[in-house]
Formats: structure tokens, C-alpha cells, sequence
């Protein structure tokens, strides 16, 4: 919802260090601080090493983050238990960044600087969301922390000009990673399932917000690449509930389909409810990733059925490395696994690895934040639950596999898988 | 010792406030430091419209968003222009200002409740306009790798520090000019009218050039707030500037006290540090007792309506009340015969 | 050429005649007074010289420059300031800033000026400060300067509403029933009050709706009813008219 | 041009909801002359009890013949008097004690008390949209190429009906003449004997009432509701009160009927339309405003000093 405070971003939760100082502002060296330098990270509390999570983990987006975060408890959960170089031990440090139920980026900023400013966070797991991720990059490129976002979809986050433009402090040195793949990548498999199902004339809804504006772009260009027709495309305005009369002007342009570029909240579920109650109510629906939640069944009730939406990820139960995963995390945690849980495991195996290695590069001490990022970013061949993984220069994953779900009888069913490396 | 000496003494805690980077190294808390300054000033500025001029304007985030997309635009590789952080701080209010000026000429002959209302719709169009405009602002995604200030060859970078001083002298300078509004023949004026509109144009008062100057002013404030609010924040986009920034900014004000400077401050700081310090770490604390259930920061918007329904109701001078405000507030509600006279008659001046 | 004027004013309220085709003339220095009964009309006048209401027609002209179309403040700039009916004063500012407010239009600090306090605004304020305590002195409330105007007594309240419209510097002052709610002492008090403000220069035009008062104090007294001027003339040539004597004196009497 | 009439009806019920809301603002307006900011969220209020209501008898699908009937009359007219009984509430605890006070006080409180309404009910039912059971069957009509849906005729008819109603009352009844009286001049009405505190209040009783049964059709004609979805409804359905001339009944059902229709035509012949709807009905609200604050048919009011 759009009360996007910014008094949130004020709000640093997790400071139970600050309150101390803040009730006493003279005490003057009790608190151990950190720069945010590049500098060798001497002085960390104790011996435990913190994975700093960064995920909308209420409201409406806490059905995509919680799940996700729980992949990264059990991928600390499981390192704790071998045997880790110099007597270190892993933690989980989760920050939510939603406000009032939605993702919020300067709150996600905040978040951040509060991981920078705490020396014994080495890497973080996070964002979840695309515009959240805009405003970390900076931060963790100048604080050469490691991060890796198990679901970031938007290029401009990594690729061309606008990804050089927020490594602002070291160009040269990458610190954003991500494990899934990219719009492009996406909106190149949208048009390429749609174009497949024998879609030839879309009418494209966006919610105006980064991933879904930018997933709905790519499609866009792509849909009319592969040689279908564009008969429109509109943005919502942000907590509209009204959709009659964009759906009348939709339904005048006789689609086949209706492209959604956005989330369940933002509008995904009730457009596609909405539908039923409109000539539209036969044509099919496609989405992204973003429609991927039980929010979206429970929005558009029996309207979900007949929409399609891939997510960024192979299908769990067609990888062997996924099995044992998909099994341990319901052990773990008592439900299925979410979207992006496999995800974020793998993220947070890449990062636990390569922390273990530098902690043995630096003599079984505490490592510098530069190292794990090298090391991160030298990740190749990589073995996990959602396939080979590797990063490439900008820090994208080698190996972007996306799958097709069709929701009918209200559960989504597995339909097809592409590989897109090239 | 002689009074003024001892008025004097009271503000020596103040002088102490640029010590505070040196003696406390958590960022974190610069940061906040830092960022409650950015609301003192819009509380400041928010203060000349509404405590000094009686204009009641919920847009006030509008000018917020427009002093930030300013430095945005044209202090950002966005469109390749780099104007200096130092000269952004006054051309922006000067643009926050013209828009003031834009808004105000045409509404503010309008009563006081519809200004409101014009001025809430305008707090709506901007952001949306700002988010729809999206081949000059990356709509949803925002601006950012804005300029990063620097003085003397040194780069703010992304320390709180440099901010907190840049915050600490724009609250003082803010202030000092605030002050000197307030006892001026401007200042009166704006008294005037909020006391009594029709009188103040018998005194020769053009009400509509004071009432516009008020708007200006009080948007160049909010100008400058946002300029080092983007510069510190690195970014810009759309739904920081929400309805809720105008309200909260106004909680700050009705909290500590229309029409008083350091009320307005006070209220500022307080209501800053609730949401910064005191909701997120008092969860803390009782998700830590297991109570996770519990989540005050939840509370957030409840807290602001209970202070505006509880402060106007019970104390409507606020906190720290300006001697003239409390009177206004006070004895219309303890003197309902009266003071209903005098509401027709307001009614009628402000028709 | 006289001094103040208003020639064939009239002003309708949708089907409504609040004033008919008015004329008269003030000259410079005198003390004039305009009665009638309520609802005759005399506010309305008043407000259509203040610029309140722009007359449907007519012209009122002061030293022979039409007001026509002047906003308020242009009004009390070109020097006319009023009283009012119910008492107006700024209830919660001490009587001084009330009477300082008068002088708005006198004063030539900028918004820059204001803004930075420069020496030639804060010489200004004090300036203004004098005049102000010298005209409180002036109507009698020197010793109220601190206090607010709505704590004053009623008597005292109508004396600083003149004080404050006096720090306009009016050539013409338009009294809205000053003498209302005064008991017979003050009453002589504001006489005296009001002869001293024309042996000032300033011109006195007044709504009143004391005889005794009117009777006393003024040269000319036109005479209002219905929106419409029914008389004109000396207090004594008015008092004798038997259409105001009709219209206006035999039920105010009773009533008054 | 079946666009164009699909369009109109489009508007028209969404007009209706608007118009409904505006009803509540303009009579509140009207006699207290006050901005009841927190009247949107009594309106999404209203649409969150017939939700609960709904769920206590058991009702989770489509209903027919006669029980349907039973059960839209027993939810709407359940969530109007609870609406009510709100609105009584929130005019005694927040706005009766500032009656005197200067006009801006009431106008924080009815701030504050919305945000504490929107809180509330996200307290009550998470931040997120909810849905809320398609009750009432919807079989669609085609009048020449213009499809009709029955719950947009519902929408339609019913606030036609209670603007109707509401005018009927307020001419004939003794409380209505009370109303009219207090709004005209309060201490005028006091004096002839009026009991002004119960005047407002029932002003306040109704006008929530009639809230809450938007808030109901609302529900059934969307199937949605979320906590924050009466800020900009009650926004736009103040622009239609403002718009039809604050304190007119047959205004705010015209003005809100117009908001609708404006907003879908800008969707419709504004190229990307969708995105320009608030900033469109938003200014239609400042131009109004600027150019004649009176509405379209209220009466410009002199004056008074």
C-alpha cells in the first residue's frame, strides 16, 4: 500500500546496541563501530559471523519473505553443524523492510546501513524487491559488503549504464549478486511461453513499480519481436480497486491475453478477479514471478484459474539437487517451500563458502567484507538445490533457468521450463 | 544572577550539539540525527503556513518531493547536469518556493477548510505526477547516485556525519529567520489574519500577498529539507512523499505546539525519535521476552491520530505552547458562549 | 470639490436592495453621522466604502479619486479606516501589537527586511512601537499596552479599536456605532475622544444609533432608511423632518 | 460508441459509490460545516462489518430468491446502523468538544481520527486486499452491445433510491426541518427549542449510515476491500460533494456520479489513461474549487460582517 512513510526510513530496527548509546550519548569508546571502509573488520563481537537478511517480512509481502528467509536459517542451520574454519559459528540477522505491509525502499537503505555499521555482518541475503535493491547497491558497493538477492529480477540493477551508475564508489569491484534471473530473461520467457501457447494479441497492465514496469517493458518489446501484437499497455495507479473501465478499454481491443507486469497486492489479484466480471473473462492471464503467491489465489478466487506466471527458478521437483532440499526444509519448517526459498539457500551457501574460505585466506581470523566479495564473485560451478550456479561480470547468474506454472483447480501446476544461457 | 544571563544559560545544552559526532561513534545514531533534522525543517517550515498564518495546508510533502526531485534532476547523471550541492540548497527552495507561489495564487482567497483541501489534492497530484512522468524521472524506480556534496575538496560520501552538520546549520539558519518572521511587520500580519481576516485587510494588510509569502516561505523550507534529504538519501522516488509525510509532519506540529518555534522543534525531535528508537526497540524488547507476536511499529499511524484527535482535544496548545496560541486554542473550549459569537464572526471573515 | 462623496450607489443582494441610489457628500474636517433604523442599511455602506462589497453601481470617490474596485487594503491605504459594529479587534495580540498592526500599511520593511531584522527594520519597529504607546496614550489606555485585547473592558475595547484604526493614518474614519454598550460617563469620554480625533485633521463619519450622541457631536446627519436616503441636514433641521420623525425617531425612540 | 456507453455505465457505478460517500459529507458539511475526514474510512468500516456480518451467518458464496433478499437486507442494514453508531461515536468523543474552537481543530481531530479508523481496521484484518463473497448473483444484460452487469444496476438504483429517500426525509420529517434549521443558523434553532446536540448527532447517524451502505455494495460490487481503500474514496466522493455544492443532497449524487464518470472516460480517451485518473479527478477538484467553490448547485453565500 502506498502509506510509504518517511518516517520508516528513520527507523532502523535492530538497534539494540544504539538505544544503549542513545540513552547516554556520552559514553564515548564502549561502542564498537565500524566505518563503512573497505578496511579489514577487526574488532567484531565475539566469533559469530552474521548473515544480514533483507526481506519484506510483513504484510502483504511477507508471503514472499518469510519463506525466503527460512531457506537462509536452514542453509546457517546446516553450516553450523560442519565444521567451520577458526572456531566461527553463523547467525541470522533479518530486518524487515516492509512499512505498513509493503516493501519500502528507503526503509530497505536504512536496513543496510544498519548491516554496514555492525562489523560482524560479512554478507547479506536480500532484497527481495527490485526498487529496494536500487537503493542497497550503493551501500554495499561503497561498503564492499556482499549481497546476493535471491529474487531481483530488474537488469538495470546489474547491467549497462544504470548498473555501472550505482556502483558509484568501487566501479570496479562488483558486491550485488543474484541468483535468479533477469526481466529480460523473464520477459524474454513470458513472450516466449506466450508466443508458445499461441497468444497473438496482448494487452499489457503494469502496477508502475519497478519490477513490475520493467518486467512489462521486456515483454513488451519482446511479444512484438516474436511477431504478436501489442493492443495496449497501462499503468495503475497505486491502491486502485476499480478496474471496470480499464478493463472495458481493454476488452474493445479484442486481446487473446493480458499481460500483468506487477505483484498480487499491487493490483495482480484484483485485475485478474476482476476479469471475470467482463467480457475478458475467458482470455487467459499471464504474469511474472510477482503472482506467484497464495495471495493470488485467495485475490482472484476462482478467476485464478487459467493464469499463467513463470518464476525465476527451475522447478524444485525436476532437479535431483533440489530434492533433498525441498525435504529438509519441510522437516525444518512444516510447510512446502516457497518460490524463493531455494534461492536463498543457494544464496547463502555462495556466501558461507566463500566466508569459509576467506577466514582460512586470513590466518583463521575474522575476514575483511573485500575478500568475501571476491571470493563471491569468483563462484563458478557451484552445486545447489536450483542447479549449477555461477556469477558473471556483473554479477548475474550463468545459468538462468525459468519456469511456467498454470494455475487450474486453484493449484499451479508445473507446465514448462526454458534455459536461456546462451 | 540577573534574568537574561540566566535565559541566556538555557541554551547551552544547544552548543553542545555539534560535539555529539565526536563523542558518539555509533552511525547509526548520527544517521538519525541526521534524518530528524530534515523533519525539524519541515516542521519549521510547515510552522510559518500553519502556526503562524492559521493556513492549514496537508500538501505539504508536495514541496518536499519537489526540492528533492530538483536535486535530482540537476544534480545526477540523470540528465548529465551538475549543479553544486551548496547552490541545489538555494535554487531548490527558490523552486519549492515558486511552486508555493503557483499553488497559492489561484486557492488562497478560498476558506480556510477548502485550502486544505486544495492544497491535500495538490500533495497528491505531484507525487503521481512525478511517478507517471517516468522518461524524465524513472518513475517508479526513482533517481538516484545523486551528487555526493562536498566541501573543501571532501566528499560527503555515504557518512551520516557531514550531514548531521549540514542538518545541524540549516536548522539553525532556519530557525534564526523564523524567528525574525515571527516579530516583524510580516509577522504580525500573519497573526492578524489568523486572528481575524477581515479585520487585518482594514489595517491595510494585502492578505493575499502575506498569505502567499507564508505558502512561499514555508515551501522553501521544505525545499531546502528535501535537498539534503535526497543528497543524504542518495535517492528520490515517488512514495516518499506521500499524504502520510504531510500528516506526520503535522503531528509534529500540533504535538509540540503551533506557532512556537522551539514547541515545533521538541515536537519534531520527539516524534522522530518515537518512530526511530522507541517503537522499533521496545519490539525488540518484547519479541525478545517471546512476545513476537507483538509489533508496536504497527501502531505507527495510530500513534500520529491519537496525538492530533488527543493534543486538540486536551492540550491543543501543545507541549510547549507559544503564550498567544494557548490562549486562542484554550479559551474556546473552555468558553463555549463567547467564543461562539466569535466563530460566526470568524466564519464570516473567513468567507 | 468635496472632500469624500458617494454619488447614485446602489447595491442589490440577488433580488435584494440593500441600498437605493445613495448620494451625499462629506467635506474635510467635519464630523457627519448616519442613522436609521436597523436594517436600514448603514453597514452596508460601510462596507461599500471599505471595499467589503463593490457597489451594482454608483461611484464613491474620496479627494476626488473613485475607490471603485479598490481592495480593502487599497482602501486603508488611500486613508480610511473603520470600526466596527461587533468589536473586531485581534483578540489575542496585547493591545500595543494590536495598535502596531495598524501601522502595516506605514511600514516599508521588506520580506528581506523582515526576513534578516536589518538595521533599518529594527529602527523602523521601534519607531512604529513609539507611535503606537502614543496613541494608546492618546485614547487613554497607556496602561493596557501588554495586555490582550480581548481582556479589556468593553469601554476600552471600542477605545482601541479607534486607536488601532487611527495607526492607519486615516484622512476619514468610519465609526460603527461606537457609543454601543457604553455607559453614560464613557459615552462623554468618547465625545471628547472623537472631537479631539477631527481637531487631528482626521475626518469623522459615524453610524450611531444614540440621539443624544449624534445630536451632539455632529455637523451633518443623513438619515437611512430602507436602503434609501430620506433626509439630510443639520441635527437640528433632521430632528424636525417629518418624514424622519416618522420613518425613524418615534420608534427609535422607544426603543433606544 | 459502445464504448462510450459501456464507459457511461462503468462511471455511473462507480459514481454511485462515490455519490453515496459524498451523501455522508455534504449533510455533515452542511450542518457543522465540517470536513469529516474520517467519513472514507467509515466507509470502508462499512464493508469490513458486512464482511464480519457475512461470516456470522455463515454466507461465503452466492445466495438466491428469498434468502438473498434476507440476506442483503440484514447485512446492509446491520453494517448502516453499526456505520452509525460509529459516526455518533467519533462526533461525541472527537468533534463535539471543538464545536466552538477555531474551525482548524476539528479538521486535525478528523484527521486523526481517520488514520486511527485505517488503523484499526488494519489491525482487524492485516494490510493486505480482502475478499469478500460474491453474494449476490450477477447475470449481465446486453442492451445493444453494452453489457450490463446486475450489480452495477444495484449500485445505480440504490443510491438514486437513498439520495431519494435522504431528500424526502430531510423535506418532510420534524428531524429533517431540525437539521435544516441548525445548519441554517445554530443559535437561531436552539432558541426555538431545537435539541442541537441531538440534531448533529443524528446528522452524523445518517450520513454514516448511508456510508455504510456503500461500504456493503462496495464489497459486493468489487469482492475486494482493504484497510487503506476509504482514504481515496472518501477523497474523491469529497470532490464530488465539492463539486456538486457542499451541503446539497442533489449535488453530492450529481458530483459523485460525475467523479465516476470522470474518471472512467480519462482511463478510456486519455492515451494510458489508467495512470492519469487521480491527477485528473484531483484537479478537477482544485479547479472547482478555485473557480466556483460554490458547486454546481449550491448558491454562492454572502459575506457576513
Amino acid at each position: 500500500m502506498r502509506l510509504g512513510s518517511a518516517l520508516a526510513r528513520l527507523s532502523a530496527a535492530g538497534l539494540s546496541a544504539a538505544l544503549l548509546a542513545a540513552c547516554s550519548p556520552s559514553s564515548t569508546t564502549t561502542q564498537s563501530t565500524s566505518t563503512s571502509s573497505a578496511a579489514p573488520v577487526a574488532a567484531a563481537a565475539g566469533n559469530v559471523i552474521k548473515i544480514g537478511v533483507e526481506l519484506p517480512l510483513s504484510g502483504g509481502d511477507a508471503s514472499n519473505g518469510i519463506p525466503t528467509r527460512n531457506g537462509v536459517i536452514l542453509a546457517v542451520e546446516e553450516s553450523n553443524k560442519t565444521a567451520i574454519p577458526g572456531g566461527f559459528s553463523y547467525a541470522v540477522d533479518d530486518l524487515d523492510d516492509a512499512v505498513q505491509g509493503k516493501h519500502d525502499p528507503a526503509l530497505g537503505a536504512q536496513n543496510t546501513k544498519t548491516f554496514i555499521s555492525d562489523a560482524a555482518v560479512l554478507a547479506m541475503v536480500g532484497p527481495f524487491n527490485s526498487n529496494v535493491a536500487k537503493a542497497e547497491i550503493p551501500l554495499t558497493n561503497d561498503a564492499q559488503l556482499t549481497q546476493i538477492s535471491p529474487s531481483n529480477t530488474s537488469n538495470g540493477l546489474t547491467q549497462g549504464d544504470d548498473g555501472r551508475k550505482l556502483r558509484t564508489s568501487h566501479p570496479e569491484l562488483n558486491s550485488f549478486f543474484r541468483v535468479c534471473t533477469t526481466d529480460d530473461h523473464q520477459g524474454a520467457a513470458d513472450a516466449a511461453f506466450a508466443k508458445k501457447l499461441g497468444f497473438k494479441a496482448v494487452f499489457i497492465v503494469d502496477d508502475n513499480e519497478t519490477y513490475g514496469k520493467g518486467l512489462a517493458d521486456v515483454f513488451e518489446a519482446q511479444f512484438k519481436k516474436g511477431g504478436g501484437t501489442v493492443l495496449g499497455h497501462e499503468h495503475l495507479n497505486a491502491g486502485q480497486t476499480d478496474f471496470k473501465a480499464l478493463l472495458t478499454k481493454a476488452q474493445n481491443l479484442r486481446p487473446d491475453v493480458v499481460f500483468f507486469g506487477g505483484t498480487t497486492v499491487s493490483g495482480g489479484g484484483l485485475l485478474r478477479k476482476q476479469m471475470g466480471d467482463s467480457a475478458l473473462k475467458t482470455v487467459a492471464y499471464v504474469g511474472g514471478d510477482g503472482i506467484s503467491d497464495d495471495t493470488f489465489l485467495k485475490t482472484a478466487g476462482t478467476m485464478a484459474n487459467g493464469s499463467y506466471y513463470t518464476v525465476a527458478a527451475p522447478e524444485t521437483s525436476k532437479l535431483a539437487s533440489a530434492k533433498t532440499f525441498v525435504a529438509n526444509y519441510k522437516k525444518r519448517f512444516g510447510v512446502d517451500v516457497g518460490p524463493y526459498s531455494a534461492n536463498a539457500y543457494t544464496a547463502a551457501m555462495i556466501e558461507i563458502a566463500a566466508i569459509n574460505k576467506a577466514i582460512t585466506a586470513a590466518g583463521n581470523k575474522m575476514p575483511a567484507r573485500v575478500d568475501v566479495t571476491k571470493g563471491v564473485a569468483a563462484t563458478k560451478g557451484f552445486v545447489s538445490p536450483i542447479g549449477t550456479v555461477g556469477f558473471d561480470a556483473n554479477g548475474d547468474t550463468t545459468a538462468p533457468i525459468l519456469s511456467l506454472y498454470k494455475i487450474s483447480g486453484g493449484k499451479a501446476v508445473f507446465v514448462d521450463q526454458v534455459n536461456l544461457k546462451t | 544572577m540577573n534574568p537574561a544571563v540566566r535565559r541566556s544559560l538555557r541554551f547551552v545544552p544547544l552548543l553542545l550539539l555539534p560535539l555529539v559526532p565526536l563523542v558518539d561513534h555509533n552511525n547509526s545514531h548520527i544517521d538519525f540525527l541526521a534524518n530528524a533534522g530534515a523533519f525539524i525543517l519541515l516542521a519549521l517550515g510547515l510552522n510559518i503556513v500553519v502556526g503562524f498564518a492559521g493556513l492549514l495546508d496537508l500538501g505539504y510533502a508536495a514541496f518536499f518531493a519537489i526540492g528533492s526531485y530538483s536535486y535530482a534532476m540537476l544534480a545526477s547523471q540523470q540528465f548529465g547536469i551538475h549543479v553544486p550541492f551548496w547552490v541545489m540548497l538555494f535554487a531548490a527552495s527558490g523552486i519549492a518556493a515558486i511552486f508555493g507561489i503557483l499553488l497559492g495564487a489561484p486557492t488562497l482567497r478560498l476558506r480556510g477548510d477548502y485550502l486544505a483541501i486544495v492544497t491535500l489534492g495538490f500533495g497528491e497530484i505531484v507525487p503521481q505526477t512525478f511517478l507517471n512522468l517516468s522518461q524524465y524521472t524513472n518513475g517508479p524506480n526513482g533517481i538516484n547516485s545523486l551528487d555526493s556534496p562536498s566541501l573543501f575538496g571532501h566528499r560527503f560520501g555515504f557518512s551520516a556525519t557531514p550531514y548531521f552538520y549540514v542538518m545541524l546549520g540549516l536548522i539553525v539558519i532556519g530557525v534564526l529567520l523564523a524567528s525574525n518572521l515571527q516579530n516583524s511587520r510580516l509577522g504580525r500580519a500573519w497573526m492578524a489574519i489568523r486572528e481575524d481576516e477581515l479585520a487585518a485587510r482594514h489595517m491595510g494588510i494585502n492578505t493575499t500577498a502575506a498569505k502567499l509569502s507564508a505558502f512561499a516561505l514555508g515551501a522553501s523550507f521544505s525545499g531546502l529539507a528535501g535537498v539534503a534529504y535526497a543528497a543524504k538519501l542518495d535517492l528520490v522516488s515517488p512514495d516518499q512523499f506521500q499524504f502520510n509525510v504531510s500528516v506526520l509532519v503535522l503531528s509534529m506540529l500540533v504535538l509540540g505546539g503551533m506557532g512556537n518555534i522551539p514547541g515545533v522543534i521538541v515536537g519534531s525531535f520527539a516524534l522522530s525519535f518515537i518512530n526511530s528508537f522507541l517503537l522499533p526497540q521496545s519490539t525488540n524488547l518484547v519479541h525478545s521476552i517471546g512476545l513476537t507476536w507483538i509489533d508496536f511499529t504497527d501502531y505507527r499511524f495510530m500513534l500520529y491520530g491519537v496525538i492530533l484527535v488527543a493534543m486538540m482535544l486536551f492540550r491543543p496548545e501543545g507541549l510547549i505552547p507559544s503564550r498567544q496560541r494557548r490562549a486562542e486554542l484554550r479559551e474556546a473550549l473552555t468558553d463555549p458562549g463567547i467564543s461562539a459569537q466569535e466563530q460566526t464572526e470568524y466564519q464570516g471573515a473567513a468567507r | 470639490m468635496s472632500f469624500f462623496k458617494l454619488t447614485n450607489v446602489r447595491k442589490t443582494f440577488g433580488g435584494l436592495v440593500a441600498v437605493n441610489d445613495l448620494s451625499f457628500a462629506i467635506e474635510a474636517g467635519s464630523i457627519v453621522a448616519m442613522i436609521g433604523p436597523n436594517g436600514a442599511g448603514k453597514s452596508t455602506v460601510f462596507n461599500l466604502i471599505t471595499g467589503i462589497y463593490s457597489p451594482s453601481s454608483g461611484a464613491i470617490d474620496l479627494e476626488g479619486r473613485t475607490l471603485r474596485s479598490l481592495s480593502t487594503d487599497r482602501v486603508t491605504a488611500r486613508g480610511i479606516a473603520r470600526t466596527f459594529q461587533n468589536i473586531r479587534l485581534f483578540a489575542f495580540m496585547s493591545a500595543l501589537d494590536n495598535v502596531m498592526t495598524g501601522c502595516h500599511a506605514q511600514m516599508r520593511a521588506s520580506l528581506v527586511d523582515s526576513l534578516l531584522h536589518t538595521p533599518r527594520q529594527r529602527a523602523e519597529e521601534r519607531t512604529v512601537r513609539e507611535r503606537a504607546r502614543e496613541l494608546l496614550k492618546f485614547v487613554g489606555l497607556e496602561g493596557d499596552a501588554d495586555n490582550y485585547a480581548r481582556n479589556l473592558s468593553y469601554g476600552h475595547q471600542r477605545r482601541l479599536e479607534i486607536a488601532r484604526a487611527l495607526a492607519t493614518d486615516p484622512k476619514l474614519l468610519l465609526l460603527d456605532e461606537p457609543a454601543a454598550g457604553m455607559n453614560p460617563r464613557e459615552k462623554e469620554g468618547l465625545i471628547a475622544l472623537i472631537r479631539r480625533i477631527r481637531d487631528k485633521g482626521v475626518t469623522v463619519f459615524l453610524i450611531e444609533h444614540d440621539m443624544h450622541l449624534v445630536m451632539n457631536l455632529s455637523e451633518r446627519v443623513t438619515v437611512l432608511d430602507h436602503g434609501e436616503k430620506i433626509a439630510e441636514g443639520t441635527p437640528e433641521a433632521v430632528r424636525n423632518d417629518e418624514r424622519v420623525i416618522e420613518a425613524y425617531l418615534g420608534r427609535a425612540d422607544g426603543a433606544a | 460508441m459502445d464504448v462510450f456507453y459501456q464507459q457511461l455505465i462503468n462511471g455511473l457505478s462507480l459514481g454511485g459509490i462515490y455519490a453515496l460517500i459524498a451523501l455522508g459529507y455534504t449533510m455533515v458539511y452542511g450542518i457543522i460545516e465540517l470536513i469529516n475526514f474520517a467519513h472514507g474510512d467509515v466507509y470502508t468500516l462499512g464493508t469490513f462489518f458486512s464482511l464480519a456480518i457475512l461470516t456470522g451467518l455463515g454466507v461465503s458464496g452466492e445466495v438466491h430468491g428469498l434468502a438473498l433478499v434476507g440476506v442483503v437486507l440484514v447485512t446492509m442494514l446491520a453494517a448502516m446502523l453499526l456505520c452509525g453508531i460509529t459516526g455518533v461515536l467519533i462526533e461525541r468523543l472527537a468533534y463535539r468538544r471543538l464545536r466552538n474552537a477555531p474551525r482548524l481543530a476539528p479538521l486535525i481531530t478528523a484527521i486523526g481520527m481517520s488514520f486511527i479508523l485505517e488503523n484499526v481496521m488494519q489491525l482487524w484484518k492485516g494490510p493486505s486486499p480482502i475478499s469478500f463473497p460474491a453474494v449476490i448473483p450477477n447475470p449481465s444484460f446486453q442492451a445493444g452491445g453494452v453489457e450490463i452487469a446486475a450489480k452495477q444496476i444495484l449500485v445505480i438504483v440504490l443510491a438514486i433510491v437513498m439520495m431519494v429517500a435522504l431528500q424526502l426525509f430531510i423535506r418532510n420529517t420534524k428531524m429533517g426541518k431540525a437539521m435544516r434549521a441548525t445548519a441554517q443558523d445554530r443559535d437561531a434553532a436552539q432558541l426555538m427549542g431545537i435539541n442541537i446536540n441531538t440534531t448533529i448527532a443524528m446528522t452524523f447517524l445518517i450520513g454514516s449510515a448511508l456510508a455504510g451502505a456503500a461500504g456493503f455494495v462496495s464489497g459486493v460490487y468489487y469482492g475486494t476491500t482493504w484497510f487503506f481503500n476509504g482514504f481515496e474514496a472518501g477523497l474523491k466522493a469529497f470532490t464530488a460533494a465539492v463539486l456538486g455544492g457542499i451541503g446539497n443532497v442533489a449535488g453530492a449524487m450529481l458530483g459523485g456520479f460525475l467523479i465516476g464518470l470522470v474518471e472512467a472516460f480519462a482511463t478510456q480517451y486519455i492515451p494510458q489513461g489508467a495512470q492519469w485518473t487521480n491527477v485528473v479527478v484531483f484537479s478537477v477538484l482544485v479547479l472547482v474549487l478555485v473557480f466556483r467553490p460554490s458547486g454546481l448547485l449550491g448558491e454562492a453565500v454572502p459575506e457576513k460582517v
